[in-house]
């Protein structure tokens, strides 16, 4: 069977209208159809994956938008359209009680095609009629979720809406010069483009942080991730946001090194791909990814804050421009995706449960919750980069590239929000998982197959990229081969071989194995322990029943970081800055209106005398 | 010393029927009340048509008419087009005048009121 | 195979022998220094089996058993790691990044069980110990990346041969020592930075809930981590080939992180994160700045 | 058949007489005449149009000659304008007759509707200055009666007052050049010694009355003051004749001004149009971001588009007629009045226009919310509807030609376009509801309009290239 992506996105919009209609007719149904849709999706990726394949969707007239699917955009293809699956499957019952599950459903699939169309472009028309699809398509989706879901929905637009004009002001401005839109004849003429080089490398790279949500035009995502709904989330912060690092991969490291490397030149130098500027723009998203992320209050404006810092780590990979940092920060989409889908699937079966995202008002659901437990615990023990999961293989990679070029304060900001996630991935474990169950939670249960499946896959997936890095590592060290830059070496399924050392995953996974069934072992052959209910307690002597009547009183969850908090409170918000500037915006308006529009007829006439006057006095 | 005839065209059919005009300009900028506005208008009009009017004028011109009598081309004809035209710019202004009284008779059945600051307040 | 399996278990036993005796010994040092004659040096051993073998222990769930599981076998898992002096079990692999990190898992796993239990002073030292390590852990990563750097190389055994051809890390950047000595008195948890365990004022903090076996598995954790960061230190900072060198390097290291804490006084957890991030983060960057201009 | 263009003037001009006449003897159906009328005038303008070709044809009236008496002009744009706009003509009258025929008096309006089928059809065709000040006055006329259809007197005072100023400016200008070169026939005027001897000032002047004078039908700065409450004020079939018909009758009398009159190289004169044209798009963008009344909002919107197509083609004509600039600018004026037209009949199917009563009536009107987010993700430019075109074509020829204030400018305001027409379809279909709004049922007929302009939004939005390659081959009128 002959898959093209052209093909594929004809599939999809037809396919968006029927599973419209279908979800109208029952939900189940139309989710399962998706579901499927998405797993053909992923299905046929999988065996695009050794092909070289352009495929046209031709529009009458001058533009066509084609498409391919070969080793530079297989990984983004690839890890798109698992997410798509990921959170199709989880939508099968967890649309249930959702009010526009058709909406719902149609958008979903558009966006799917918009992943496809984006990821698969080959010339940069398609790439930017994809994303301007994915925008609208998304801002639907997010004004369907919680109560402030719809201005969050229209500050998402907005800002979308910026990244979008400065890429097609981008896209005519090349295509001015090179009279095509297609990435290869760019790619092949970006040495004749010195001139507006600059420029194009501004507007896009700028467009990539925008979607990627990189500091300091990271503001949307807090409030569009914590409102969208819980399912679209996943894919939100899973791929949407990767078109901002993929667009950063185009400009910053394919285009330069294609270019090179059909030049003839053997080996592209960090010193030709290295973009210091945009690298400490990542390290400082990092930074106040990390450090927003820890004062967050609610399970999913947390995550979204995560996203910032990791959307830094992937720009920071990219724009460092060694190998070894290209391939952590390239790997890191792969493993972000995978812990922002866990994180936020995790998530969504709580709020399907409990109907929160409050943590203040859950606790203890590890009881009801097992496998949304292990979910949550297997993606933070990814985010926070500890071995042996996959997050560890990408940020590990980037630390390498950082000592290796002796860069002190970006591998000190690594590693700042590196520790720095162990305090906000710990939070929502404590006190989500963790700790008390209140009573209105006592009569929850596991949430339902299908999503605990997706669930599943995300958490396996996960380990299996950490224990084996090479499945996540060898198609994009295959990219940096074929852009001759000098890469690190990997041996078998876990072995990877850098500068400075080498690591073995699958070992450290053994031995990590090893000590945990020892002590395990150990632990079942010593006397057997009572178990208690969850309030027997020392309370230094106090009587539990009678200081506490509910589990929420005897729960530590407000505040979880005050202390710390009160170290950073100081610190000025951009956000704040942004809304200031904003409310000016407004209120200009407002006096446009009111002085221009509003008055009555005599200050209508003085101002066509005005304007008249204006238009004759002064010499342009 | 200005001759009689720069006077007429300079002063009488140029800078005449503009400040008519400019006068009705003024008007409008200034004015509250809706029945003003209207005769604000109208006298504007009334500068634009004299302005076409004088455009016409030729002098010592006579009239622009061929007959059977009279088939000889005659230099100092007066322009004919500018006083047919001001004929239809007579009758839509006419027609404009009577159109926006009639508005201002239903705005004060409405509103019991010509004032435009408060018809500003009443609807937007 | 077989071999490596009967070093390793020589390996993992050793270093408990060596690393609870010793800290028996700085019972009797502390007991000391406060003028009373203190425990017997072997004491440790026998609380430690005392209180596994105790019939009765109190569990508070599946993840409470489950993080002990964690806290324990990674820890282990780190220690196989972990070079001695010039040896280790897995030369290729004794990455110091993929120690510090795998050592993390231990204290998730510790954390995780701690707050399983469901007691709320737990989780309040639970977060001031997470707080604690995002405090000390900034300055000693400036100084770690440092030598990582000097030595071309994240494997300790290179870091060892670099300080053999170069003399001791400790001579040649002692800021960065004294810094590193720092972090390592907040890594340990010896006062002035025992915020998150303060016995007086959250009954021990995360360990409120342990009886028992959990206790006694806790301790044997304890010890364990306390051998790798202590380690980590001398390997860093003292490097040398020879075990009995590194053991005896590593006795006053510790012994002295042991006196200094038994005249000092608790600090609050915001002073903690203040101080760590206003002197030892200030001293490790200056450290960075005198080396590499020295360098370049 | 018939060729002569002169019918679509003539008849709705005769019929609406004749109706005023015979108004003693039948009491009804007038609006079954003026939707007959739009119907043939919509069927005379296709026979032009398949009967046009790219070059321009003037049609003599009265045998005069083309110099001195009044003739129309056409090609296969103008006459593709004239079927568009007597299309939607059509569809807003049926739209009156099934909706709103009782809202006033049925034989006044219709007459209002039929007059302003006329003024429209004379403005766009005609080739003569004087034919176009007296077409001018009348869609005044035409525009004054539909201001008053839901009794908004005071804004339609608003709107008659800033039109004679209008007119009167107009008026000027073309008795100004008449008498300097004795002339008024558009393609005869610039042919003349006498023009070309005229000092710069006096065309700069010229140009400056004649574009203000317009700027009250076309809805340009400064003369606009009105649009906002008589959209808000009268009902939906006359702000559909306001926002898709009387508009481009306005606007495509100034394409014609510049183009034929102004079209070689006076580089002053573009200067303040093209300034003029981007203030309004600056000021309409911004001021339609803070309405509350959605019908309020597209008015303003209207305006913004307004400045933006008369700046594009000033600026063609600026940069030796470039015809990229110019067709991107004909093919926004196109979707844009298509999808304003189904934007404001979807809001006259729900029947309110205030944001309080909009909240959340998508709900129970799901497949109208649905047709009129078409609407504004055209209006929006977003890709699959054929706004993703034009902005496309418009950005592509500002880029090529270098325009980058023009550029910004236009994206900036673009941005806020984007935010306000998606807030509307955003609370249409997602807000909860807050007020109790009684909502009619839509009769099949709506469904129809709607499911049209619809479908052309559509299928221009999948097939750009039929109407845009058209429109690139005339290229400027007078070009």
């Amino acid at each position: 069977m002959a898959f093209t992506i052209g093909s594929l996105i004809y599939s999809g919009s037809i396919f968006s209208v029927i599973i419209y209609l279908l979800t109208r007719f029952s939900v189940k149904l139309g989710s399962i159809f998706t579901t499927v849709l998405f797993g053909l999706y992923v299905y046929a990726i999988y065996i695009l994956k050794d092909s070289v394949s352009i495929s046209f969707i031709h529009l009458p007239g001058a533009y066509n938008l084609t498409f391919k699917a070969d080793l530079f955009n297989w990984p983004f293809l690839m890890i798109g359209t698992i997410v798509l699956f990921v959170s199709a499957l989880f939508s099968i019952h967890g649309l249930k009680s959702f009010k526009s599950a058709a909406s719902f459903n149609f958008l979903s699939v558009l966006v799917g095609t918009s992943v496809l169309g984006v990821f698969g472009a080959n010339d940069l028309l398609t790439l930017f009629i994809f994303w301007e699809l994915m925008t609208w398509a998304s801002f639907f989706l997010v004004s369907m979720g919680k109560k402030e879901a719809r201005s969050a929905a229209l500050f998402f637009l907005f800002m979308s809406m910026i990244s979008a004009y400065l890429m097609i002001y981008g896209m005519f401005l090349v295509y001015n010069k090179v009279g095509s839109f297609s990435l290869d004849v760019i790619a092949n003429n970006w040495g004749d483009l010195s001139d507006i080089r600059g420029r194009l490398f501004v507007l896009f790279v700028l467009a990539g942080l925008i979607k990627g949500g990189v500091w300091p035009v990271h503001v949307w995502l807090r409030t569009t991730h914590g409102n969208a709904p819980n399912i679209f989330s996943s894919v939100l912060s899973g791929i949407l946001i990767k078109f901002g690092s993929f667009i950063v991969y185009l400009f910053v490291v394919f285009f330069p090194a294609f270019y090179l490397t059909t030049k003839g030149v053997s080996s592209v130098g960090a010193e030709k791909l290295s973009h210091p500027i945009l690298a400490y723009i990542g390290a400082i998203s990092i930074m106040i990814g990390t450090l927003s992320a820890i004062r967050q209050n609610d399970f999913k404006k947390l995550i979204a804050f995560s996203s910032v810092s990791h959307a830094g780590y992937i720009v920071l990979g990219i724009a460092f421009g060694t190998g070894s940092a290209i391939l952590g920060g390239l790997s890191h989409i792969w493993v972000h995706a995978l812990t922002a889908a866990g994180m936020f699937l995790s998530a969504a079966a709580v709020y399907y449960v409990t109907g929160t995202t409050n943590m203040d008002e859950m606790g203890g659901l590890v009881r009801k919750m097992p496998i949304t437990f292990t979910t949550y615990l297997v993606a933070i023990i990814s985010v926070a980069g500890i071995p042996p999961l996959a997050g560890f293989v990408s940020k590990w990679l980037i630390y390498q590239a950082l000592i290796a070029k002796g860069n002190y304060l970006l591998t000190f900001i690594a590693f700042f929000g590196s520790v720095g996630s162990f305090l906000y991935v710990f939070r929502p474990l404590a006190t989500v998982f963790l700790g008390q169950l209140p009573h209105k939670y006592d009569s929850v249960k596991e949430v339902p197959w299908s999503m605990q499946l997706s669930m599943l896959i995300v958490t396996i997936l996960t380990i299996v990229f950490g224990v084996f890095p090479s499945f996540m590592l060898k198609p994009i060290i295959r990219i940096e081969e074929a852009l001759s830059i000098p890469t690190v070496k990997i041996e078998g399924y876990s072995n990877i071989y850098t500068m400075l050392t080498q690591l073995d995953m699958f070992l450290v996974a053994i031995i990590f194995g090893i000590g945990f069934i020892f002590v395990t072992i150990l632990f079942f052959l010593l006397a057997k322990s009572t178990k208690v209910e969850q309030y027997e307690q020392y309370t230094a002597g106090e009587i539990v029943q009678e200081i506490s009547t509910t589990p929420e009183i005897y729960h530590y969850s407000k505040n979880y970081y005050r202390s710390f908090e009160r170290v950073i409170e100081w610190a000025p918000s951009l956000e704040e800055y942004y809304r200031i500037a904003a409310r000016h915006i407004s209120r200009f308006y407002d006096i446009l209106d009111g002085i221009i529009f509003k008055s009555g007829i005599p200050m209508y006439v003085w101002f066509i005398t005005i304007t008249i006057l204006v238009l004759l006095l002064i010499r342009w | 010393m200005l001759s009689w005839n720069e006077f007429l065209i300079d002063w009488v059919f140029v800078y005449g029927p503009l400040s008519i005009f400019f006068i009705g300009l003024y008007g409008l900028m200034t004015q509250k009340n809706l029945l003003k506005i209207v005769i604000s208008i109208d006298i504007m009009d009334l500068g634009v048509n004299l302005f076409i009017v004088s455009l016409g004028y030729v002098k010592n011109g006579v009239a622009p008419i061929y007959t059977s009598k009279n088939l000889i081309f005659i230099k100092n004809f007066v322009d004919p087009l500018p006083q047919a035209l001001v004929l239809t710019a007579i009758v839509i202004s006419v027609a404009v005048s009577a159109f926006v009284l009639s508005l201002t008779i239903k705005i004060y059945e409405k509103y019991k009121t010509v004032d435009i600051d408060k018809l500003n307040t009443l609807e937007d | 195979m077989v071999n490596m399996i009967i070093l390793a278990v020589v390996f993992v036993i050793g270093a408990f022998i060596f690393q609870v005796t010793l800290s028996g010994f700085s019972r009797k040092v502390v007991a000391r220094i406060q003028k009373r004659r203190g425990p017997t040096v072997f004491q440790n051993f026998y609380d430690i089996g005392k209180l596994l073998f105790k019939e009765s222990s109190i569990s508070h769930g599946f993840i409470f058993d489950f993080g002990i599981w964690m806290a324990l076998g990674s820890t282990i898992a780190t220690l196989l790691f972990m070079p001695v002096g010039g040896w280790a079990l897995m030369p290729k692999y004794a990455n110091i990044i993929v120690i510090i990190y795998l050592l993390a898992v231990g204290s998730l796993g510790m954390a995780m069980s701690a707050v399983g239990s469901g007691n709320p002073l737990a989780s309040i030292g639970v977060s001031r110990a997470l707080t604690q390590m995002f405090a000390y852990e900034l300055p000693f990563v400036v100084i770690a990346v440092l030598i990582i750097y000097l030595a071309k190389s994240s494997n300790i055994l290179k870091i060892i041969e670099y300080q053999t051809q170069n003399g001791w890390n400790l001579f040649s950047m002692p800021i960065g020592a004294l810094v590193a000595y720092i972090s390592l008195m907040g890594m340990l948890g010896k006062k002035p930075f025992d915020t998150p365990i303060a016995p007086a004022e959250i009954a021990s903090g995360p360990l409120v809930e342990y009886s028992g076996k959990y206790l006694g598995f806790l301790m044997i954790q304890h010890e364990f981590a306390t051998f790798i960061e202590v380690g980590l230190f001398v390997h860093l900072f003292m490097g040398s080939t020879s075990i009995i060198g590194f053991l005896i390097k590593y006795i006053i290291v510790y012994i002295s992180a042991v006196m200094i804490s038994s005249v000092m006084a608790r600090l609050k957890i915001d002073e903690v994160v203040k101080f760590y991030w206003r002197w030892p983060l200030g001293l490790a960057i200056l450290q960075a700045i005198i080396t590499l201009g020295v360098r370049f | 058949m018939v060729k002569n263009p002169v019918l679509l003037i003539a008849l709705p001009l005769i019929i609406g007489f004749f109706t005023a006449f015979i108004s003693p003897f039948i009491k009804k159906g007038y609006s079954i005449i003026a939707i007959f009328t739009a119907a043939i005038t919509t069927i005379l303008s296709s026979l032009l149009f398949s009967n046009s070709g790219t070059d321009l044809i003037t049609y003599p009236i009265g045998g005069w000659s083309t110099k001195y008496g009044i003739y129309l002009i056409s090609n296969i744009q103008i006459s593709g304008l004239l079927v568009l706009v007597n299309f939607i003509a059509f569809l807003a009258l049926i739209y009156y007759s099934i909706k709103e025929r009782d809202l006033g008096s049925e034989l006044g309006y219709s007459l209002g509707f039929i007059l302003s089928i006329a003024a429209v059809n004379g403005l766009i065709l005609t080739g003569d200055l004087f034919n176009m000040f007296v077409f001018i006055e009348l869609l005044s006329i035409g525009g004054y009666i539909l201001a008053t259809h839901k009794g908004g007197y005071y804004s339609a005072f608003k709107y008659v007052v800033l039109s004679s100023i209008g007119g009167l400016f107009f008026l000027i200008g073309v008795i100004s050049i008449y008498n300097v070169t004795g002339l008024l026939s558009l393609l005869y005027i610039p042919k003349t010694e006498s023009f070309h001897n005229l000092p710069a000032i006096f065309l700069i002047v010229l140009s400056v009355i004649w574009v203000i004078g317009l700027s009250g039908e076309s809805e340009l700065f400064p003369l606009n003051m009105w649009v906002g409450s008589v959209y808000k004020n009268t009902s939906t079939s006359a702000v559909v004749f306001f926002a898709s018909v009387l508009s481009v009758g306005g606007i495509y009398a100034i394409i014609k001004l510049l183009s034929l009159i102004f079209n070689n190289g006076y580089a002053a004169i573009y200067r303040y149009i093209y300034a003029l044209g981007l203030i309004t798009l600056f000021i309409g963008e911004a001021v339609a971001f803070k309405q509350k009344d959605a019908k309020k909002m597209l008015g303003y919107s209207s305006i913004a588009q307004a400045g933006l197509i008369i700046s594009l083609v000033a600026l063609s004509i600026k940069s030796s007629l470039n015809i990229d600039l110019y067709s991107s600018a004909i093919f926004q004026l196109i979707n844009n009045i298509i999808a304003k037209a189904l934007v404001l009949f979807g809001l006259g199917v729900i029947g309110y226009s205030g944001f309080n009563k909009l909240k959340g009536v998508g709900k129970e009107r799901r497949e109208v919310a649905l047709l009129l987010t078409i609407g504004t993700l055209s209006l929006a430019g977003m890709p699959g509807f054929a706004g993703f075109w034009s902005k496309f074509y418009i950005v592509k020829s500002l880029v090529s030609n270098g325009e980058i204030v023009f550029l910004v400018v236009f994206l900036f305001s673009a941005l806020f376009e984007v935010y306000y027409l998606l807030r509307l379809s955003q609370i249409i279909l997602f807000e909860p509801q807050e007020e109790e709004v009684s909502l009619e049922i839509p009769s099949i007929v709506e469904y129809v309009i709607l499911t049209m302009l619809a479908a052309v939004i559509l299928y221009i939005g999948f097939y750009p290239n039929v109407i845009y390659n058209l429109i690139c081959k005339v290229g400027l009128i007078g070009g």
